[in-house]
């Protein structure tokens, strides 16, 4: 039985820390926020100059002026403060945030990262995803284990290498998919490692759906 | 030395021309100075290099100028929200320069700060450095940026007095504040205009030197792009913190 | 995570050590954390490499860790209002490493934004610029100048809340902020405490995130340096403003 | 007749406009303020962090949290705003000031500085002088047009060159002293310029007491 996305989201819930400022990205990183544990102090990093990222607001409280690096509507907390994009990034890049977690279309064995364009598509641009991964001191990466085709064909995203065009270089410090949890020595030579098995999935079956080297070391 | 105009076209009057280059402040639809975009609109003034982080949507912000094909290029670091922008990119009708968010933000306040350039570890081996110096300091790559500065910069804030002190609310504070410092002139729009000292000193966030022309707006309804609400009574839904 | 701790020598337990670089906040006598100092200088720690605009004044501020000849190293613009730094340095038993001010305060911001090299005009053509990289950038040359970054920072500042949200007052702002961004460990001394949601959002200067510990401190008499009044009922002497 | 220090100031408050942001340094450049024509904007920015710098306080009203780059207490005005020192010399660096007036030790015929040490005696420091003749838009030194020794002897201080360590080069447009008004071309090759004489100083008593080269065009 693979990992569902909220049981993905509660595992990267584990790598948060009391004190923790932490930067989550769209998706099933979002889903993170709802497993922090009770009496941890964890404030959230929104890119676009807050930090202490509350919750939505109850329907007919929106306000256009507070909205998240996903451009939704969210609130404030008691521990609030706003400051401009460029102090945001000076956050970040300045290592100031203790942990990033995000979702990617392919990770290299060596921590390299790609989530931001397909060659021949529509490019969107990067939008703040470059920064968090170089600044961050500790990138988590929340994703499905394979690539689903529209045709039912699984194409791996952890990877020797990656074949998309990069968001960062030896960035990625642990990628949770659906399968498993894996570590990477994203600096040194250490490689990648698994180190977590989801209930009931094979270190087999991990094998035969990750094209990049890892040893296996589990708990 | 008067900085209040009467309205988005008087403040901009004899400051634009075809071929400039225009930064305009805010993050998606959030702080967009838009009664100045709509005067550039209307001015028909072409050819323009807008310097922003998104494109607006289609027919709201910066995408007005897009129907009316004004925008010759743009520099950005995400436009995925306008089907219009995609039209005009894939028909090779407009070029875009995309850059990291953080990037873009720095370059801008470099710009206004007098710094040509600067290092950021930011893109290092990824296409954003094709091209660019890359330098080892201890230890660590990173790539050289170059300073951003325009001809034109329009902003958005929440109050300002007659002498231009500005100060911006929550989120929709993101790129105006270096903005306001990175162009030959800054035009600003308000939505209250108070008298100079019903600002405090200490709560002023981008000071009056920076702001030439200035403009009171009227409260209009602003818009939401992703309205995401929680239902009272059930437990905080994404993004919740502590 | 509790920031808030009894009092400065609790604050910087563990944190200091023979030889570290520390950076002060304060301008003038505008601004420093003194009871922050005063921890420093009764813990004993010595051969510090002191980042600081200035260097106090005789028995006043950092002017206390140079009587006790604790620092080895200062990095200042101005140095001139004190008489025992005069004597250690013309006899050689203290260094100092000039810098021009804007420079200090950009490569402060600079090293605590992940900056690690910029270049800037100040300086070109003269001492600072010896043995520094010059490069012309649109036919002008800059200098390139590195990023700072200490094992602490002290700060003062005039509001917190128990998260770490500080707020400044007037000049006494001064290198506060940026050196709460640049240091390893960031210690701030603020005169009243409050608790998360007595500071708003907008308002805040130096957020949380840049704080790790923090103590309250007793509301003294604070030290003027150059005390310059003028008479009621005479028009005001320089300087004066419109 | 020599010019007074206080008409040494009142002949540089004529390079202000209306709406201008100025730095004075310290010394003459500070009784420039006494000479803002009425009705004229004119805000001084303090390189310590604020702008719109008003007079000295009242006595007992004195506030050790508001002084100026001279490190004297002063007072705020209804336009007041206060930044950081980095944003502060952002603004100097960024050529946001209109106008810098400060004293001088010596000034060269194309421009170069120096006011900031004298070889063999106690460095202070530069401060954010360096940061102002660089950034600044205009710099105009007001200066005695002679530095006069304790021997009564008299040294020439607007030279061919500087001989003293430099606080910029090609920084100066004008040079106030207490005999003439010079102006310098400080990008170009126009050299430096008589403007203006010192009621009853004659042309040659200034060429006399002149050590730099500079061409004669008085209005």
């Amino acid at each position: 039985m693979a990992w569902t996305r909220e049981q993905m989201a509660e595992r990267a819930a584990k790598e948060l820390r009391d004190g923790f400022y932490v930067n989550l990205g769209i998706g099933i990183p979002t889903l993170v926020s709802n497993y922090i544990p009770e009496g941890m102090s964890v404030q959230l990093q929104s890119e676009n100059g807050m930090l202490g990222m509350g919750p939505f607001p109850f329907e007919g409280e929106e306000d256009p002026d507070l909205i998240n690096a996903g451009k939704q509507t969210i609130t404030e907390l008691p521990t609030t403060s706003y400051f401009s994009s460029s102090d945001s990034f000076g956050m970040v890049r300045g290592g100031h945030i203790n942990l990033s977690i995000l979702g990617a279309m392919q990770v290299a064995e060596n921590g390299d990262l790609a989530n931001w364009m397909i060659p021949g598509k529509m490019v969107k641009g990067m939008g703040g995803a470059m920064d968090l991964v170089a600044g961050v001191k500790r990138v988590v990466v929340v994703m499905e284990h394979v690539a689903k085709g529209k045709d039912g064909s699984e194409a791996p995203k952890l990877l020797a290498e990656c074949d998309l065009p990069l968001t960062g270089t030896h960035v990625v410090d642990m990628v949770i998919t659906d399968l498993g949890v894996f570590t990477i020595d994203k600096k040194g030579n250490g490689g990648m490692t698994l180190v977590e098995l989801a209930d009931g999935v094979t270190e087999d079956e991990i094998r035969a759906k990750t094209q990049g080297a890892f040893t296996t070391r589990l708990a | 030395m008067k900085k209040v105009r009467n309205d988005a076209t008087e403040a901009l009057a004899g400051l634009l021309k075809d071929g400039m280059t225009v930064m305009a402040g805010g993050f998606g639809l959030c702080g967009i100075p838009d009664e100045l975009i709509d005067a550039i609109r209307e001015s028909g003034v072409k050819d323009l290099t807008v310097i922003s982080n998104n494109a607006g949507i289609d027919g709201v912000g910066l995408g007005k100028l897009l129907e009316t094909r004004q925008v010759a290029k743009m520099i950005s670091s995400y436009v995925g929200e306008n089907k219009e922008f995609a039209r005009q990119y894939l028909g090779g009708e407009l070029a875009i320069e995309f850059n990291p968010q953080g990037t873009l933000a720095e370059r801008i306040r470099a710009g206004g700060a007098g710094i040509p350039a600067f290092f950021t570890k930011t893109g290092v081996g990824t296409l954003i450095a094709e091209g660019k110096e890359v330098r080892e300091f201890d230890g660590e790559s990173y790539v050289m940026e170059r300073g951003l500065f325009a001809d034109l910069a329009i902003v958005h804030a929440w109050k300002g007095d007659t002498e231009g002190n500005l100060v911006y609310r929550k989120t929709a504070r993101n790129f105006n504040p270096m903005m306001a410092t990175a162009a030959k002139v800054t035009v600003a729009q308000v939505e209250h205009l108070v008298q100079p000292g019903e600002i405090d000193g200490d709560a002023v966030h981008t000071p009056g030197i920076f702001i030439k022309r200035m403009i009171h707006v009227a409260i209009r309804e602003k818009r939401i792009e992703q309205r995401t609400t929680r239902t009272r009574g059930e437990p905080a839904i994404p993004p919740a913190a502590v």
